[in-house]
């Protein structure tokens, strides 16, 4: 198994047309997951990825011609919020919105008709999933991965591939990598993620890439002492030195008012269990000395 | 984005919010004319107010009343041409000093948490709010809006009895919503009065009425929204920004500039933050956040040269590229072309991992960067080649 | 409420709504010159559309083209004074003819049982949808909105996909966000564009473009909404109403005229349905339906009185209160009042049961009515009454 | 036991200072149902129903402070979309909505926050509701009611009257008469009401009194096929001579295109197997012979 994406994932590429739509599609086609149509309104009946992908023009068709159950989405900001709203009432469970600018009134109006339509949202402003050996949405680079069974979820996009890379590098390989986007508003927290993997046999051990704004890790680190006790966690916060009323390139990477500092949430992580990386670098180290194996 | 407080006064305004009268000076004399306006019209006192985009403008003694048109005129002299924590005051308000018999604070933030509008309130107003969150959590009340409703009708009303302002109930819930409207029309994440106060006024015949009244405002714009808004876009002070920040934002850059000596250039925000730390970690202190973005290609690698050397207290240059989108071969080519184009000579340590690593390394050894592996190892070598520049120095 | 045409297409071209121009004329002199401006403007036909909030306009011959402007007069000059399904054309609207290539149905209604607006397309325009969701309802496209947000884009385009309107996506997008938006601006309980056209239009240079219009609109306001649009109950026609109705709705009564000769006095809605059912059972047939509302005190009864003596065809009247809110004597005393104003001699058949029953029979006894205490043996004396009366007259 | 309001109903009156307010929560009182709090905004910490009911100025009190589990509206128009909205906030389980002439996208907007909170809207335009013996909520004449065991559910308020006061004169009591509302737009349609029925083990038989307009006979009648075989069920539909197109009184009582007719719903109610009455006086007949008992 493995979470959010594998090898049931039959996805829909929201936006296959344009070209982060279709430059990332190659990849992901590549990497060998199953992509069984696009959508564009006006294009529908077209063929994309050198004529092996139908385009439709509506999700709902893609879900009823193509079975689509994912989508990823690469479709401008102005209309992402409509294009997550489509997915949902498509039926679509897992949805990974790439779109980075999204306005956070926005995201409040739609991440709740995610929530009661019993829909996942990956996102917005995030880099996908990936399920190494298994499949890949979003633009997580595919050289990065080893298959494994650790777990990642992340804020951060070249971040996390830093942080992938060196733990491939020492041979420890991934069960799912999520990143869940640097937005304020978004889909699915930290504490969803971990929910998720918690209940995935194939993930043994946990790292988290949390940075500064909000009370996601803090949130966390409660569910970790609450539910995943057992299982080996990792963490590093990036924005140690980040000065206040900022906002630090992500829209939701800013301390306010004193809240979301770093040293707030590795204290908390600390007090949870959760291992503390001084550097990205140190979190390979840290896994095998909590017990994880190299694969 | 923050806008000034008199554009945060119209916004208010537009949305039905009761703010009283106010003028915008640039000279003392017009500082003085408007007092003469207000005085005349029955103002005991004027208020001249710094128009600046930084906190504290009452304690650096922006912030003061006169009692008649000399002396509204010499505090506006006193005032524009100021330094606030390093911005020059351009602008002053005028008004009308009001007659407070009771202060609330009133704001609209937006809670990530709950992923709601949240609407707080305390009857302790004209302090900050966080202040009272810390010293009494209490007394700060908080309800979050409807998603897609707003703010409803009885819970403004909760926030109203709540408050105690029980006895101006219609105007409570009139200034609870309209904030909460403002909020939402303007895509603001932050819509903040403080003071809300109750305000005496004196009729001519003598009687009193007691009203409720926004007598400050504070409105921040969510960045992601300008583009609908360019109404809004348009009130951007540029008086008041950094000319590198005007650029970095020109050149789709995130750029923010800080007080150390070495100045670093990521691709990512969570990597160019991780880098900062690292510098720190090593001894050394970062200048700058840049975010060159995804996929940036060479022209916008010697913008973000040119930014982080126009800063004088650069030593060193930290260049940190994953290569995802980003290709490193292309970077590394950037980087030759904006060292040829440079005026001083800084040193740069360059790491370059990911997509075309190998093509980056061949270019940057051609050209004999000093080139690092490990983000650790470059963050070492930063910082010394910083303090052997500044030791040169 | 119905809306005239020309006031529908004001709301729709309000929203933004793609609605061609026109003219309202009262006499064929301004039908004539609107005439002449029309076709002055590239138009090769003109129509001309009585204005009346009946159906079946066309059939009865009151939708017409003209060629020219004489003729356009003539034809403004048979369909004024028409009588469509009984009511006088006072007023027609003066369009363009289109150059139509294709119709469409597009419409909103309250779905009661989704608790959506639901917004109805085929097509097949031109006829009514009732019409085309008998004979081929899978033609019907069904579009929920969404209760918060209205109808969003996503919607909007399978819509226009449904309709096969792929090659106007982002004007079908817009109208059918449009017809949505006017529903909720206005509170509207019905919107519908019938025909949407893709019309031709040929520019001087014989270029042609294809656009989608709304030929006609129809608008319905949900009356409960109307106390807060008092601009839609300005649009109000009386001209087209019984001044019965003009009465019943200033007396705060609910009343509807009927074709029978036994009118109801009823209190409660369900209840003055079930009269009239009962009278129907009985065999005779209700002159209206009439609820005079709960609590309905002596004043109401007699104007109820008077709007159903306004009636010629009326020959008995039968009077059904259950007494709740209501107080049985006061009626009573309402009644006794009414019969001493009334000019035309009617018999009455009255049944008064519930709260105070016992002293609304004492005073009808005193006045020598004839009362019943069955609702069925109400409605039985009643018919009797009328055709005695009838077989007197 | 009884439906919606009991002996474990613990009343707030929202509106209580009105006219309609305070008569009504006089007779509610009277016929013993327990009223532990009056709403009115500004009005917080006065006394209502000479002094025996404390006034809040939230609902949110009336629950924190006197346990209030239910409540009723008597509202205006403009305020009662709100007032409702109120009453789901502050956890209330049962609202009873009085208040007439509430336009129709108000309540497409209400009813779906208080399904997504899980509680019960009863009307708006409703008589409320009465389990004789027990309390009564709303405006339905006390003097009407006999302590039985046939639930009645019903779109009119004086039609309702007529027919229970019938029943209770045959000598047939009530568990619980429930008016729903006159409005196209409500919150518990007839199927809601038919479902709470079935599972109230003081029900042993139903009486529907439905209306032309919308379909919810119909749907009530799907319910009775599949849901109430062996519980007597007897309907009348008012409305048989009413013409197209014009609303009868009740902002919900109109038959347009050929939807909504009185004689549609009677064959779909026979077709479930409902005995249907030709007038409300037959209805307690139809009763006794389907084996009600009187009492």
């Amino acid at each position: 198994m493995s979470i959010l994406v594998g090898r049931e994932t039959r996805l829909v590429v929201q936006g296959i047309t344009g070209r982060e739509g279709e430059f990332h599609s190659r990849q992901m086609q590549a990497y060998g997951t199953r992509i069984v149509a696009g959508q564009r309104p006006g294009k529908g009946g077209q063929r994309a990825l050198d004529g092996s992908v139908p385009i439709f023009d509506t999700v709902a068709q893609a879900v009823a011609e193509a079975g689509a159950n994912t989508s990823v989405i690469y479709v401008p900001a102005s209309g992402a919020p409509d294009a997550i709203l489509e997915a949902v009432d498509a039926g679509i469970g897992a949805i990974f919105c790439i779109t980075e600018g999204i306005p956070a009134l926005d995201m409040l109006k739609v991440v709740p008709v995610v929530e009661a339509a019993g829909a996942k949202l990956i996102g917005p402003n995030c880099p996908g999933a990936t399920s190494p050996g298994r499949a890949k949405v979003g633009i997580i680079p595919a050289s990065i991965h080893r298959e494994g069974r650790v777990g990642l979820v992340s804020r951060s996009g070249t971040l996390t591939y830093e942080v992938v890379q060196a733990m491939s590098d020492a041979g420890i390989g991934q069960s799912t990598c999520v990143g869940i986007g640097g937005d304020p508003i978004h889909g699915l927290t930290f504490s969803d993620v971990l929910a998720l993997f918690r209940d995935d046999p194939e993930t043994d051990a946990i790292v988290l890439i949390g940075e500064i704004g909000g009370s996601e890790e803090e949130q966390a680190a409660a569910f970790a002492a609450e539910q995943l006790q057992g299982m080996p966690m990792v963490a590093f916060i990036a924005g140690r030195t980040a000065p206040e009323g900022k906002r630090m390139g992500h829209a939701g990477a800013i301390v306010s008012g004193g809240m979301g500092t770093a040293a707030g949430k590795v204290v908390a992580l600390e007090a949870a269990g959760v291992r503390i990386a001084a550097s990205p670098t140190e979190i390979p180290r840290l896994l095998l000395s909590a017990g994880v194996r190299p694969q | 984005m923050k806008l000034q407080e008199f554009h945060a006064r119209q916004l208010l305004r537009a949305s039905g919010l009761p703010v009283p009268a106010w003028s915008v000076a640039t000279t003392p004399h017009e500082v003085g004319e408007a007092a003469v306006g207000y005085l005349a019209g029955g103002a005991e006192r004027v208020v001249v107010k710094a128009q600046v985009l930084v906190g504290g403008r009452g304690k650096a003694g922006g912030v003061k009343l006169a009692a008649n048109p000399e002396e509204a005129a010499a505090i506006g002299r006193a005032i524009l041409g100021m330094e606030i924590r390093g911005i020059r005051v351009r602008r002053v308000l005028v008004a009308p000093a009001a007659d407070i018999v009771h202060e609330y604070y009133l704001g609209a933030v937006i809670d990530r948490a709950a992923r709601r509008i949240l609407l707080m309130g305390s009857a302790a107003g004209g302090v900050e709010i966080e202040e009272v969150a810390r010293t009494d959590p209490a007394a700060v009340v908080r309800v979050h809006a409807h998603p897609h409703l707003g703010l409803l009708g009885y819970q403004a009303r909760q926030m109203a009895f709540a408050l105690g302002l029980g006895a101006h109930l219609a105007e409570a819930v009139a200034i609870a919503r309209g904030l909460v409207a403002t909020m939402v029309a303007n895509d603001a994440d932050l819509v903040e009065v403080n003071p809300l106060a109750i305000v005496r006024e004196r009729a001519s015949d003598g009687t009193e009425t007691l009203s409720l009244q926004c007598l400050d405002a504070k409105v921040t714009i969510d960045d992601s929204a300008l583009p609908r808004h360019p109404e809004l876009e348009a009130m951007r002070d540029l008086d008041e920004e950094d000319p590198a920040d005007v650029e970095a934002r020109a050149a789709d850059l995130s750029f923010i500039k800080l007080e150390g000596t070495i100045g670093c250039m990521v691709n990512g925000a969570g990597l160019a933050m991780t880098t900062m730390d690292l510098v720190k970690r090593a001894g050394g202190a970062p200048a700058n956040f840049l975010d060159i973005g995804g996929g940036a290609r060479s022209d916008k690698v010697a913008t973000a040269m040119r930014l982080i050397l126009s800063d004088a207290n650069v030593r060193a240059i930290l260049v940190n590229i994953f290569g995802g989108i980003t290709r490193g071969d292309e970077v590394a080519r950037g980087l030759i072309e904006a060292r040829a184009q440079q005026e001083r000579d800084v040193p740069m340590v360059v790491r370059i991992v990911g997509t075309n690593a190998a093509e980056a390394a061949t270019i940057l050894e051609a050209a004999a960067f000093e080139t690092a592996t490990s983000l650790d190892d470059a963050a070492a070598r930063a910082v010394a080649a910083a303090e052997r520049a500044g030791a040169a120095a």
